[in-house]
């Protein structure tokens, strides 16, 4: 009890939990856009490129997240890409809170991207082809036709990728650099008291993380009924 | 009044049936505003030839034209987008949006509309469907009929020049089909729109076609006399 | 049941090689389980399958609800000063140079050579120079990397580390073990089953292969 | 081209892949027959604990790897479940490849029970009342018409969940021990690579893991069409 | 030659139609083998009854007993899964099974018999429906009246005591119409199974039934005479 309200009076928790949040929101608008796209891309059969998309999109699933941080890391990193993003864009990725961005949005993509895809492949063909007849053009046709009636797998979708963005430390480590209030996210915190060796704190974290979690589940479980 | 010019299709498509593969291959001229009526056994390629005048389906090859407006011809690599047709289409499955209520799905084809316009459209339309008081119900919600009335009324919404009904009025109840017949027949004269309807019903056809094809294995011909079952209908 | 040792992640290298060389001579067979030492220790107490574990002696010492029998000295730590490619320090003073935009250091509370870079900085009098181009990551391999990838032109790392690295970095220099306190690395027994290996670590072999790594 | 050679010529590398491979495969099985059955169990909508699944599913997510992986040490180490278990099943999960693969399969789970819930939700009522009124009972209905009309989505969700499970590494971690030789899956040997700083090891496996995943990818695509 | 014990029907249950809510509220008795036809306007509960019989649904209260064996008794706590209830249901959108060919549907009905006899009488059936040719085609790849061909023939291959067909040839064309009618009749003489089949086909209905029960805003009736709109067909 004491310990509890010890770790969570804890003026340093107050930003880790800001960040989190923050990054949560921005990851989910990106997942919700990004994520349609390619997955309405990907369920179009046949064209060029198509293949190594939906490669792109699952692979870095397969690699231990730290890994997939460390290769970002040296892609990003100011030995490669990043010494031009940054006179580019004025700021670089690595140890900032975009860096911490990417790797959210980078992992939970893929458990956005297949639903919807499998989701769209399997509507009937001539519910595009009745909104063609009454004279509307693809993208209408995909937001008021095709995408209400994949609530269902989008939302599923969303859940997944948001619950596993929450849960990421590996990308976000190597990306970010867990630095103290500035890419320490509540997930960090707690990968950093459980590497530390701080475990009643770790607990109380997850505690918070947990509740915190399952509230977020709940609204995205109600805004997005089987249609 | 506007007036339509004619429909014109030559078409030429493979197909598979209960024989083995056959080839559709059909010749099809339509006057200005003419009501025709396809009949014909089921498999023949009735619901084909829709798809393909409306630009769903790619031919192997042929031309079709409407109003003076070129929408496909294979032998100069014309292939005008569904949505630059104007035509109506009702689905013999219906292709209901399970998303939209009765009201949206009309008021889905009426885009074009101010929004004022088209919610008394909507609320016309739906009355000559008899689904006043299911203006907000979902197809999954309606009885198998009120879905049939519903799919024809958001084909007819936009006053589309050509009209292709794959067997509207098959699962309707004989007040209602003859009502939607009337009224069918009735929208017909007044905006001249070409039609082109399947129908197994050949007493119906000869009621509301100005002239009624048969289709038999892919190939067109005259109708012929009512078979000897229909005679033996007790009335 | 199998001996099973743990140890830091950065002592892999000699841990391993000497773990060969037992296995070898006594035919015994040894699971090793190599990470960061908080995850290690935590394993060790919540499995209750660890016989030996090695790593800083104070972190050891600290570690709850672990009771080691003993503790076995094997060498002392080195810190050093590595930087990126493209970078050349003579000394590790360097830090305090203008072109030294970036320094990446292990965080005090996770790493002890965090803790042990810190005792540096101050103790030089480098610290009003160095401290605002600090950059605190949770971990030493962090540090590594960012070495390898440039976002840091030098940090602060285990001298197996930067062992390891080898040409990935620009090079590194060694700080004077006088700046900051002894690391002494130590190995804790924890059941008896591990007697066997511990004497082994003693033997000359053993040691040889130990210095080799610079403990 | 010279690393590569050493890297891969390295026999301590033989154990790793063989275990990623027979955990995988083993995975696999379970992800199929699980998540399928949690998938449907999930799409019935009200029944008691329905929620309480849900969540129980879903939440593992949203920690980070290596806490998830803490935790369930402490849930069945010495401490908690572990000696019970032990005395019962006569082997314990500690350090064990039974560990291992208890980690893979529940970092994968979600992702394939989400995607089968929302695809059974989806599909039209009366093809189960149909079979029904053919004679057969819940459980062919389900192999024979729901399983098959869902085989998208679950493909989708398989092929997710597997690349998940053959990336995991912190849950593995705490729960197989990461002994070399024993319980070192491929990923923690390019996990172990990256965290003492051997990055040219770790990109050569990382390569190969890539490969080898790909492969697996492209065969689940293959095994599961649209229906 | 089996005989089936009558139907007797009692039910209550709410309905939400177009003019508001109504309560569909039947009393229906049927003798051993006779066959029904139950006609009446879109949105009356024609639907909705076969449901509730065939056990698809629940009443608000009633009982169904069918051969002496009471199916649904709400007073009794009584409610047979519809697995046990010997009876054939034809779905007036089809309800086909996506992923298994025409035989497969038929064969997935027929999954008591031995694997040969099953072969067998899946060929019979086909070749009954007209769908020979068409065996391993899916139902994606059949036409609207092939389709509801293959509905029918699942239906009846398990020899079901009682047959509820909804709507199940308003699709058809004039030819197998007639043919499956005829078959229908013959099936139903031969088996006895007591058939409860909607249409909107007066007609048909006439032609078809033993009885025809006209079903309006939830109560039943017997049939009116022919409606005028139907006198004014040229046949
Ligand atoms: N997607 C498809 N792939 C292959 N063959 C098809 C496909 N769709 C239809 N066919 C075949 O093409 C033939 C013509 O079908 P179509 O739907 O045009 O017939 P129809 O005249 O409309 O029949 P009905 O009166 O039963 O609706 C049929 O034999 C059908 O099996
Ligand atoms: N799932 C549902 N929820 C609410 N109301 C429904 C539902 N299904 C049907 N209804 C309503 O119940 C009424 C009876 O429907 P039912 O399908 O039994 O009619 P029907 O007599 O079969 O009509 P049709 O001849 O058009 O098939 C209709 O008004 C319909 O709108
Ligand atoms: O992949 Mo980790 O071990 O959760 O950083
Ligand atoms: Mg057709
Ligand atoms: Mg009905």
């Amino acid at each position: 009890m004491e310990a509890l309200a010890a770790v969570l009076g804890d003026p340093a928790l107050a930003f880790p939990l800001r960040l989190s949040l923050r990054i949560a929101v921005a990851t989910l608008c990106l997942h919700a856009t990004l994520g349609v796209a390619l997955g309405w891309a990907l369920s179009k059969r046949r064209w060029p490129g198509r293949s190594l998309l939906d490669i792109a999109v699952t692979l870095p699933m397969v690699f231990p997240p730290i890994v997939l941080g460390f290769g970002l890391l040296m892609l990003l990193g100011r030995h490669g890409l990043g010494g031009w993003i940054e006179t580019g864009f004025g700021a670089g990725l690595i140890f900032s809170e975009a860096g911490v961005l990417l790797a959210s949005v980078l992992v939970g993509l893929p458990l956005v991207v297949k639903p919807v895809e499998a989701a769209i492949a399997a509507l009937p063909a001539n519910l595009a082809e009745a909104a063609r007849t009454l004279g509307h053009g693809e993208i209408p046709i995909f937001a008021r036709v095709i995408l209400p009636n994949v609530a269902g797998a989008l939302g599923a979708g969303l859940l997944m990728a948001t619950a596993r963005s929450l849960g990421e430390v590996g990308v976000t480590l190597m990306l970010g650099g867990n630095i103290l209030g500035r890419t320490n996210t509540i997930s960090l915190e707690i990968y950093n008291a459980v590497t530390v060796g701080e475990f009643r704190r770790a607990l109380v974290l997850s505690a918070a993380l947990g509740l915190f979690s399952t509230l977020v589940l709940i609204v995205l479980r109600r805004r997005a009924p089987a249609p | 009044m506007p007036t339509a010019a004619p429909l014109d299709v030559t078409l030429e498509t493979r197909l598979s049936g209960p024989e083995g593969p056959f080839t559709l291959d059909v010749g099809l001229k339509a006057m200005a505003g003419e009501f025709l009526v396809l009949t014909g056994p089921s498999g023949a390629g009735k619901t084909t030839l829709l798809r393909l005048i409306a630009g769903l389906a790619r031919p192997g090859r042929g031309r079709v034209a409407m109003a003076g407006q070129v929408w496909c011809d294979t032998a100069r690599g014309i292939d005008l987008p569904v949505r630059a047709r104007s035509l109506g289409f009702v689905f013999q499955d219906y292709a209901l949006f399970p998303n939209m209520t009765a009201a949206g799905q009309i008021g889905f084809a009426l885009h074009d509309l101010p929004r004022r316009a088209r919610r008394d459209r909507v609320a016309e339309l739906l009355d000559l469907a008899g689904l006043s008081g299911l203006a907000t119900a979902f197809p999954a919600q309606l009885s198998g009929g009120q879905r049939q009335r519903l799919a024809l009324v958001r084909a007819l919404a936009r006053q589309p020049k050509l009209l292709l009904l794959d067997e509207p009025l098959s699962a309707l109840d004989p007040d209602t089909r003859a009502r939607l017949q009337d009224q069918l027949r009735r929208l017909h004269d007044l905006f001249g729109a070409t039609t082109l309807m399947t129908s197994h019903e050949t007493a119906e056809a000869r009621r509301l076609a100005d002239r009624v094809l048969r289709l038999e294995a892919g190939r067109l011909g005259a109708a012929p006399p009512p078979p000897p079952s229909l005679r033996l209908v007790r009335v | 049941e199998d001996l099973v040792i743990g140890a830091g992640a950065g002592y892999r290298r000699p841990m391993a090689e000497a773990v060969a060389a037992w296995k070898a001579q006594s035919g015994d067979s040894v699971g090793e389980v190599y990470g960061n030492m908080g995850q290690v220790l935590g394993q060790a107490r919540e499995s209750g399958k660890m016989a030996m574990v090695c790593g800083d002696r104070a972190v050891l010492a600290k570690a709850e609800g672990l009771r080691f029998d003993r503790f076995l000295p094997l060498g002392t730590g080195k810190l050093v000063v590595a930087f990126r490619k493209g970078e050349s320090l003579q000394d590790p003073a360097e830090l305090a140079a203008e072109r030294i935009a970036k320094v990446g250091i292990p965080d005090a509370k996770s790493a002890i050579y965090g803790k042990a870079g810190r005792q540096y900085l101050d103790r030089s009098g480098l610290a009003a120079k160095v401290d605002p181009k600090l950059v605190t990551v949770a971990t030493v391999p962090q540090v590594t990397a960012y070495l390898i990838s440039g976002d840091v032109d030098a940090g602060f790392l285990n001298i197996t580390d930067a062992i390891g690295a080898g040409a990935d970095l620009g090079g590194w220099v060694a700080v004077d073990p006088g700046l900051y306190p002894p690391i002494e690395i130590s190995c804790g027994v924890l059941d008896a089953s591990a007697e066997g290996f511990a004497a082994f670590l003693t033997t000359p072999a053993a040691q040889k292969i130990l210095q080799h790594y610079g403990l």
